[in-house]
Parts: C-alpha cells; structure tokens; sequence
C-alpha cells in the first residue's frame, strides 16, 4: 500500500448470522482523497462505514491506521476521526449552538467556534433555537457543522447529502474540497455523485440483489 | 484537544440542561415518588400506626420504582437520535463518559427523591428516629439503583423493548439494597443501633461505584449493535 | 496450551466429542434417576411427621441443588466466553439459562406443593424460598434478554455481561436475605435439615442427586449441541451433517 | 375498500402480532407484577398475617403499576416510526382504531395481571374469601386503566418526554378505581358484601369505555403535532 | 379553476407562533401532473404537505378536494389519498409483508398483492425478514410498495427518493408516471429533479432564509 493510506482494510470479511455481505474486501483511504462508496440498497455501505469507524465488531479481516493496526491505536484513531451517520445524532430539546458545545468537549473541534461553523454551514440565525423546530435539511446542516469545526483527518459520513437542498450541497462539497486539500481525507457514501475531482469510487458488489 | 475532565463535565452539563430544558422532568420523578407514596394509604390502610409500619419499606420502594422508570431515557434517547455514537466515538475512555451520564441521572432523579424522602415519612408517621437512616440510606441506594440500572440501560439500549424488559432485568440486583436500607431504617425506629447495616450499604455501593461504570461501557458496546 | 485451548473452543471438535458422551450420560441419569425414585418412593420409610408427603424431597432437593449450581455453570461459561472470546462457552451459557429456569421452577413449585400438608400453605416467606424466587428472575431476565437481540453473537455476549453481574450479586443477595430473615424472626416452621434425616431416607436422596447431575449435565450437552448447529448452520461442516448419507 | 370491522381487527392483530414478535413481551408486564410483588415482604415485612392485611392493596397498586409501564408504548412507537399518522389518515372513524390498539394493550398487559392474580394472592397469604372480587375487579380495573391510559398517552405521544410525565398525567384518574378495587376485595375478606362497590367499579368501567376512545382520538389529534 | 383540479388551496398562510411561513398561498394539484414542491431547507415544503394531508391544521385558507370544502368531505378525501412523509410508517418488528397486510385494512390497497408489491419495488426476496434487518434505502422501498397498491388518486410524497439507488428512483419515477397517466396526481417535495414531462413545480419562497 502507498504510504499515503491512512486507513487501510484488508480481507474485510462481515457476514450476518448467515448471511454474508461482503468477503474479501480490501482497500485503502488515501490522504487527499474523497472516497465514495457507492451500490445499489443494501449492499452494505452503512455497514462498512460502521466497521470503519469501530462502531461495528468485524468478523474477519484487519484495519490498520497509519500503518499499525487499529486495536493498538484505538484511542488515538477515534482522536482523529469524525463520523457521522444516518441519524443527526444532535440532542433535539438543545440548540444546535449547545449541540456543537458538548460535542466539542467529547471531540477536538476547535478549528472554529460554532457561531462560525453554524454560520458557513447555512443555518445563521438558527443558533438558538432547539433543533426540533428545525426541518429535516436544517438539522442535517446542523449536525454538518461538526466537520467546520473539527481536527480530525479523517471524515465518514454516511449519506452526508440527505436532504440538503441544491446550495447545501455546493456547501458540502467545498468544505470536504478543503479539507482534502489540507491532507485529509474522507469516505462517504451517496447515491448522488459528487462534481468533486478528488473523489475515486468504491462500489460494493450487490451481493443481496445478486442472489436474487 | 479534549481533556478528561472537559469531557466528563462536557457530559454531566448536557444531561442536565436538557433535563432543565423541559423543566417538568426535574420534577417527574419526584412527582411519581409522591404519587405511589399517596397511593399506599388509598390502597392499603389510613390508619397511622399501620402506616408507620410500612413507612420505611414503601418510602423505598416507591423511591426504587422512581428510579426505574426514569431509567430507560438513560441511553435510549441518546441511542434513538445518534447521539451516543459520539460517546462511544470520543477518544475519552467510555466507562468515565458513561460515569458522567449516571451521575446526571442520579442528580435529577435520586437527589429529589432523596431531598423530599423527609416529608414522605412525615407524610406517612414514620418515627423521628428513622429520617436520619432513611436519608442516608437512600443517598447511598439511589445511587446503586442508578449506577446498577446504567448497566441494564446499557444492555436494552437498542431493543426498542419499553422499560418493562429493564425493570425485569434490574429488579433483582436491587433486592439487597432494598433489604440493606429498609432495616436500617427500621432498627433505627426500633430503637437498634443501625451502623452495620449502613456500612454494608456503604461497602456495597462504593463496590458498585467500582464495577458499574466498566460493565456498562462493556454493555453499550455489545447493546448498540442491537 | 493455547492449542488445546484453542480445540476446546472449537464447536465442531467439541460436537463430535460430545456426541460420544452423549449415550453413557443418558444411561446413567436414566440408571441413577429409575434407582432413586423406586428406593424413594417404595422403600424408603415414612417420615415420623410428615407421611409420604415427605417423598416429595427427592424431586425437591436435587432439583433446587441444581437450580443454584446451574447458576453459576451459567455464569462461569459467560465470563469465559467474555474474558477469552470463546465462541464455546457462549453457547453453553445461552443453552444453561432456560435449564436453570425449569430447575429452579421445579423446585419452587415442588416446595410449595410440599408446603400446603406441611405448613398448611402454597407459599411463605422464608429466606431460601425467597432467594429462589429472585433467582427465578434472574434466569428469566437473562432468557428475556438473550431472546431480544437479532444476532446469536451480540446476544450472547449481552448475557454474558448481565451472568457476571448476577455473579457478583448472587453472593450478596443470598446473604441479604438471609439476614432480612432472621431480622425478622417471624414464628415460622423451619425446614427439616439434611442431618438429621435417617440414613434409609438420606441414601436415595443421595442417588438422586446424582442422577439429577447426570441429566443436567446430558441436557445441557444437547441444548448446546442445538444451539452449536443453529449457530454455524451455514459452515461446512454442518451442511455435511445435515446431508443423508 | 377498507371496512369497519377489518380495520377494527387488522389494529388488534397487527400490534398482538408485535408483542408476540418480542416474545418477551407478553410476559414482560406480568413478570413485573411478580416482582413488584416480591418486593413488599423483602421491604415491609414476611409474615404472613401482616402480608394478608396489605395484599388486596399490593396487588392492585402493583397492577396499575405493570399497567402504567407498558402505557408509554402504546402510541409512542406508532408515533416514532410514523405509522400513527398512517392510522389517523385512515378513512375509519379514529376512536374505533384506538379503542382497537387500546383492546390490544389490554391483551398484553391486563389480562396476564389478571390471570396470574390468583397466584399472587396466594404469595401474599390473602385469605380465600377475597380471589374472586380480586378477578373481578382487576377484569374491569385494568381495562379501565388501559381506557384512560390511552388518552394521557396520546395526550404526551409526541413530547419525547419519558414515561414520567405519563404517569403523572394519568395516576390521580386510577385513584378512584384503585379505592373501589381494593375495598372491594377488603369487604369480602371482612365478610361483608361487596356487591355495590363492584357495581360501581362497572359503572365507571362503562362510562370509561364510552368517553376515553373518543377522548384519546381527540387527543391524539392535538397531541401529534406537539 | 379548472375543473380538473383534485385538490384547491387557497390564500394559505401558515405562521408558528411569531414565525410566518408562507401566506396567501394558492394553488392546486390537477389530475394528471406531478407537483413537485421545491425550496430551500426550511422553506416549509414539509409543512405544506402535512397542511395538505389535514395532519396539521391551517391558520387562515381553505382547502377544497374535488371542488367541496374538504371539513364536508373529510372522510371520503382521506380514503382517496396517499401520504407517505420522513418516516417510513413501517413497524420494524414486523416484515414488510405483514406491513403491508395491515395498512390494507386501514387503506384501500388492493391493486394488487403485498408480494406483487414488493416485488415491483425491487423488494423481492425480502418479503418475510423482520423490517429492522433492512438498509435504509430498503426500508424507504418498503414504505413506497404501498403506491403499488393503492388505490387513492392523491399522492402526497414527502422526499421519496431520499436513501433510494439510481434503480429506486427509476422504479419510482416509472410508478409516478403510470399513476398520473390513469388519472390520479401527486404532489412530492424533492431536492432533486425528476426526469418525468408531467412534472410542474411549485417553489416555495424561502422566507426563513431571505430574511437572514
Ligand atoms: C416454594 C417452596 C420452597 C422452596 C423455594 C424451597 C427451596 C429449597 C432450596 C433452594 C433448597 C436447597 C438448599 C441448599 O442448597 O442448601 C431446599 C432444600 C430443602 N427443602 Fe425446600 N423449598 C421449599 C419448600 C420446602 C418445604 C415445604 C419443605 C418441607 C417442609 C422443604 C424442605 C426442604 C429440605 C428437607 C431440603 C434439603 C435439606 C437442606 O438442604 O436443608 N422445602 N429447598
Ligand atoms: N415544531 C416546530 N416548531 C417551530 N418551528 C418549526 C417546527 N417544525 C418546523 N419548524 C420551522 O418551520 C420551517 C419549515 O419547516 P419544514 O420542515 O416545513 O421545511 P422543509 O421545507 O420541509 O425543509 P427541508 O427541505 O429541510 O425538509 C423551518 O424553518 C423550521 O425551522
Ligand atoms: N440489524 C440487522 N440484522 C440483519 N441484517 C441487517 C441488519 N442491518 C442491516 N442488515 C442487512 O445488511 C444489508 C446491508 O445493510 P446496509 O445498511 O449496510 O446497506 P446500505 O448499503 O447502507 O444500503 P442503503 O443504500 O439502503 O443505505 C442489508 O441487506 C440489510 O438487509
Ligand atoms: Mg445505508
Ligand atoms: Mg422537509
């Protein structure tokens, strides 16, 4: 592997009870690279992202960060790793202001203060007001924000473009632009292609509509 | 970078805001609390020497069952709305971030229960020379109840099951503290001396305080993969 | 060391294995449990007090010896399977739970039958029959749980946690109520102790026991041989056994 | 089309259906029951005579605890997962689909406390005389505890609130059945008649479960949208 | 209006507490098109459905359903109308067959069987697993199967195509199609653009953000 591979999986096996969803899979996320994952429903993007970010045990198969292998380098990982999934993981009774605030306690998010990361993002004026008065692209805006702020290098998102309307994603998408610019690097899945130039796909094999 | 002390305040500050932002569930569980304590003399007896008999056991019950059915907002909201990934994501070791969530619910749940338990023992005769165990017992109780029941909200965070699958699994761990605390305070009211039985409540909740936090990191890790 | 251990935490070795013991433990339960029940129903003498009611001991007793024991077999199976992430002793635990809880409802339904010509009631308040009863909750809230998960392993390991914290427990709640009981001192019947019971009863009993051993250990055998076959039920090797030969 | 009956039937089945999914959650609010109920001798007192003077109002109150768990589910879930609003969008009168889920609930949480009541009036020395008014009112207390439930949860469906709030929504409604219950029960172990308090525990069932479908549809009319 | 109109609204105002989200909005849904309500995040588009599906109710405006005012005909609109919003309305617990089997007796679903459904939706195979197993874009496929089968004549979609592959959104786009071709109508709020011809688009001003 190039030693520009950040975070490296080899022979990622997962399968559920009996069902297998991927075997063999290896692959690396380089360090000014935008990965997307692409496939059609249900073969396994959210589960992978999850295997990466260690939310999701692995049946067979290794990751390794930087080289070394991510079980010895656990806490130093989840340090430099920003994740986030299908759900906004924002406390909905907080504001997105007080949102950012705790998280920034739990994770090293200080390139910016929240009032200018809520601001880039698109939701000024939208500070302090509790998220469940928020519509559904607002608070993905807002759990979105996370990444203006954070030092981590790499980012996961899953299906990061959910509900954004047409400038959300112009926003995005300049945002993972710089940061992969900066020597990040990102995986995400979408359905939606991206107009990035540093995105390289990655498309999981549908082995759940194969065997149909 | 974050700090450990950062993230475990970070945490406490958090449960308790929201908890202060819908202002009634600070109250809840007290509410509930009085509630059961009203229903004993309605359901049971008026009379204040029956009363008074069943003061300590039903003053801890009422104060278990309180505690337990604030219990299964403990993860499962953060689970529901993806919050608690960034908990287990945070590089700051698990079992003091969920420490910290414990101890958020037992400020807004034990604490009242225990601040109030007074007026309930006068509400139910108790003789004077039980409030004082009864105090101390239930600052100790409610918070094995707390930190015991963390371990089950752990572990049911992802079954979409209601609280009644928790309360079947938490009941039973509860029972010696239950025991411990009730005749404290009832040795106190017959005049014994109640020192031993609150040094095994102590000894059992510092033990508590040991293994709770670790197994419930452990229990998160294995309950959100559902 | 590591390979021997390694073996034993195979569940294909450990199925064929066990598929040899199989027979031997069923000819003993069968041998011992037949033993115990014409000895202790036909030649047993009555007890002074009691009458036949008395018989009832030879279910009673073994049945609750094992209820506890089947505890902790449960327990210790779980924190190996946690401590050395050993498939094995997964299995073991989650196939013990429902077996401990049949044996600890057996005893207390037994008890409380025994209890009505006895003490003239189904049921009382007596520190071991109380303990009984909240070990009767643990094993069904460990059945609960391990029947909520989607996945055998997440549950198993789930258990597992719930097992070591009972462990801790289980100590400290019998010794609780224990004290709680005699606290109280309430104008009782105690039981009759083992001691003092004549040998011509005590001997069958013993046999039982036995036989009670036995049986618990072919059942558990055959629940974990189940619980082996659902689990890897897509490997090859099972996918063989399934296939007429 | 979509008729009466069949939307009446297709809501009982589909969520029986569910609680036998879980398996466990049959059982669930029984077992909570027996656990309630073993708490009492552990906190209050083993003997056998104090026991019998408590049990008719231990059971009861425990009743309406197991009850009162299992509420915060039942328009909760549906809520979550966006299939209440499938249910109210149906062209069938909403009441009769409530009272439909409200029979449900019953199903699963009433009648097992009901059926297993004999049993734990057997644990708690209760004397002979007072099993069948136990039944009885449990029948029609239960079924009331489930009607006006049903209305303080869809008052509370969409407040991401905890069951705390519920309950205390809810509880001051069960006072009156809990005392013609238990008094019920307490007649008949006295030896006195208690004909009339049953008669009057059927009349409010009655009068229940002729207001509360079309209150808990009203309120969950205004309850959806927080 | 014309006479086509299925469902009217008319000078529509919408305001939460102090906060106006749109006002005097009218408009109709005509048989034969597909309204694509769009916008900004925000701009109420989800708002706008729930008004129009009768779950939220209106501050000032009428809403007329095939020419009468829908209080006078409340129940024959809601048997003649579908709505489908964020979430997907399915009991996990419960496979998507049995979801569908119960949601026919509270609907008029009987164009065709709940596996014919599902098969159409690209859903076959997964008929009878427990609905939590699915990824999210199979769980939104499940919840759309209902199109399949009904027989209402409004469709309120509230951003179908969110988690669905390239594969869902034609399948979708082709049920869309054949839906308003018998006469029926719908009206979607969606991000992104349909290729469909009968699509007319409503966008709705972005109020909460031009006032920032
Ligand atoms: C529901 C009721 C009962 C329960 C749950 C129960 C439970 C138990 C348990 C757990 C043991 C095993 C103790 C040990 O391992 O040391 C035991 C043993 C025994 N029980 Fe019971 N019991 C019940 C009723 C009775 C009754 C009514 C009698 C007879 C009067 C009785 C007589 C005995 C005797 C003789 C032994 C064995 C001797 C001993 O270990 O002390 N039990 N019972
Ligand atoms: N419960 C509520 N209380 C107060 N304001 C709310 C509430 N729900 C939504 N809002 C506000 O109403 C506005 C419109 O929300 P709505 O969900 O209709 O937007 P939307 O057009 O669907 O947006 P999106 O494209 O993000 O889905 C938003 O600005 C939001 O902040
Ligand atoms: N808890 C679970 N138990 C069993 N199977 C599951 C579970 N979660 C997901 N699956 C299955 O695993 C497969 C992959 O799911 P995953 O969510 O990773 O798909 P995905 O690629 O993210 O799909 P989508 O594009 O729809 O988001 C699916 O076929 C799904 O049915
Ligand atoms: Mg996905
Ligand atoms: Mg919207």
């Amino acid at each position: 592997m190039s030693s520009q591979a950040l975070l490296e999986f080899q022979a990622l096996t997962f399968e559920r009870d009996d069902w297998p969803l991927f075997s063999d899979l290896s692959g690396a996320i380089k360090v000014g690279e935008i990965l997307q994952i692409t496939g059609p429903n249900g073969c396994g993007k959210t589960t992978l992202l999850h295997i990466l970010a260690t939310i999701q045990p692995i049946n067979v198969g290794t990751l390794r960060w930087k080289g070394s292998d991510i079980s010895q380098c656990h806490q130093s990982y989840l340090a430099d790793v920003a994740f986030i999934g299908h759900k906004p993981g924002l406390k909905l009774s907080l504001t997105p202001r007080e949102n950012l605030q705790w998280l920034s306690k739990l994770q090293p998010l200080n390139r910016c203060t929240s009032a200018e990361a809520l601001a880039r993002i698109g939701l000024a004026g939208f500070e302090d007001v509790p998220c469940y008065t928020l519509s559904a692209g607002q608070l993905r805006r807002a759990a979105l924000a996370v990444l203006c702020m954070t030092q981590a290098r790499l980012w996961l998102l899953d299906e990061p473009l959910t509900a954004l309307d047409v400038q959300g994603i112009a926003d995005l998408e300049t945002l993972l632009l710089a940061h992969v610019e900066q020597g990040g690097a990102v995986a995400l899945s979408s359905h939606q292609a991206l107009t990035n130039p540093a995105v390289r796909t990655l498309a999981l094999d549908a082995m759940a509509e194969a065997e149909l | 970078m974050t700090t450990l002390s950062g993230a475990f305040f970070g945490v406490i500050h958090r449960d308790l805001s929201i908890a202060m932002r819908h202002r009634g569930d600070l109250l809840n569980p007290l509410f509930f609390f009085l509630i059961v304590v009203t229903l004993v003399p309605l359901g049971i007896s008026p009379e204040p020497a029956r009363l008074a008999a069943m003061a300590p056991g039903m003053i801890w019950i009422s104060a278990l069952l309180a505690t337990l059915l604030a219990l299964d907002n403990l993860f499962q909201a953060d689970f529901a709305d993806g919050s608690l990934v960034h908990l287990m994501l945070s590089p700051q070791p698990l079992w003091l971030l969920v420490l910290a969530k414990i101890i958020a619910h037992w400020l807004v749940t034990g604490l009242p229960v225990v601040l109030f338990s007074p007026l309930l023992g006068l509400m139910l005769s108790l003789p004077e020379a039980g409030f004082l165990p009864l105090l101390l017992g239930l600052t100790l109780g409610t918070a094995v109840f707390s930190l015991l029941g963390a371990v089950g909200a752990a572990l049911t965070v992802a079954l979409h099951k209601g609280s009644v699958l928790l309360s079947l699994l938490v009941m039973p761990l509860y029972v010696p503290v239950l025991i411990f605390g009730t005749s404290a305070v009832q040795r106190a009211v017959d005049g014994m001396s109640y020192g031993g039985v609150m040094a095994m409540l102590a000894a059992a909740s510092a033990f508590t305080l040991l293994i709770a936090p670790f197994a419930a990191a452990g229990a998160l890790k294995v309950g959100i993969n559902g | 060391m590591w390979q021997w251990f390694h073996k034993l935490g195979s569940p294909r070795w450990f199925y064929h294995i066990s598929g040899k013991f199989l027979p031997w433990l069923a000819l003993a339960s069968v041998v011992l449990i037949v033993t115990g029940v014409v000895w202790g129903l036909a030649f047993a003498p009555q007890d002074a007090r009691q009458g036949n009611s008395f018989r009832i001991i030879y279910i009673h007793v073994p049945a609750s010896f094992l209820a506890l024991a089947g505890y902790y077999v449960m327990a210790a199976a779980g924190a190996v399977g946690m401590i050395w992430k050993m498939k094995l002793a997964d299995m073991v635990m989650v196939a013990a739970a429902p077996l401990g809880a049949a044996l600890t409802f057996i005893a207390l339904f037994t008890g409380a039958v025994w209890g009505k010509p006895t003490w003239g009631t189904y049921w009382i308040w007596d520190a071991r029959i109380t303990s009984m009863l909240v070990l009767l909750f643990l094993y069904i809230g460990i059945i609960a749980l391990s029947r909520s998960f989607s996945t055998r392993e997440t549950s198993a390991r789930a258990c597992a946690i719930l097992a070591l914290v009972g462990t801790v427990n289980i100590p400290i709640i019998y010794k609780s109520v224990d004290w709680w009981y005699t606290l109280h001192q309430p104008a009782t019947i105690k039981m009759t102790g083992a001691p003092s019971m004549h040998p011509d009863m005590f001997k069958p009993l013993l046999v039982m026991i036995l036989g009670f051993y036995c049986f618990y250990a072919l059942v558990l055998l055959l629940n974990t041989r189940t619980e082996i076959l659902l689990r890897e039920s897509r490997t090859t090797w099972v996918k063989e056994l399934a296939e007429p030969k």
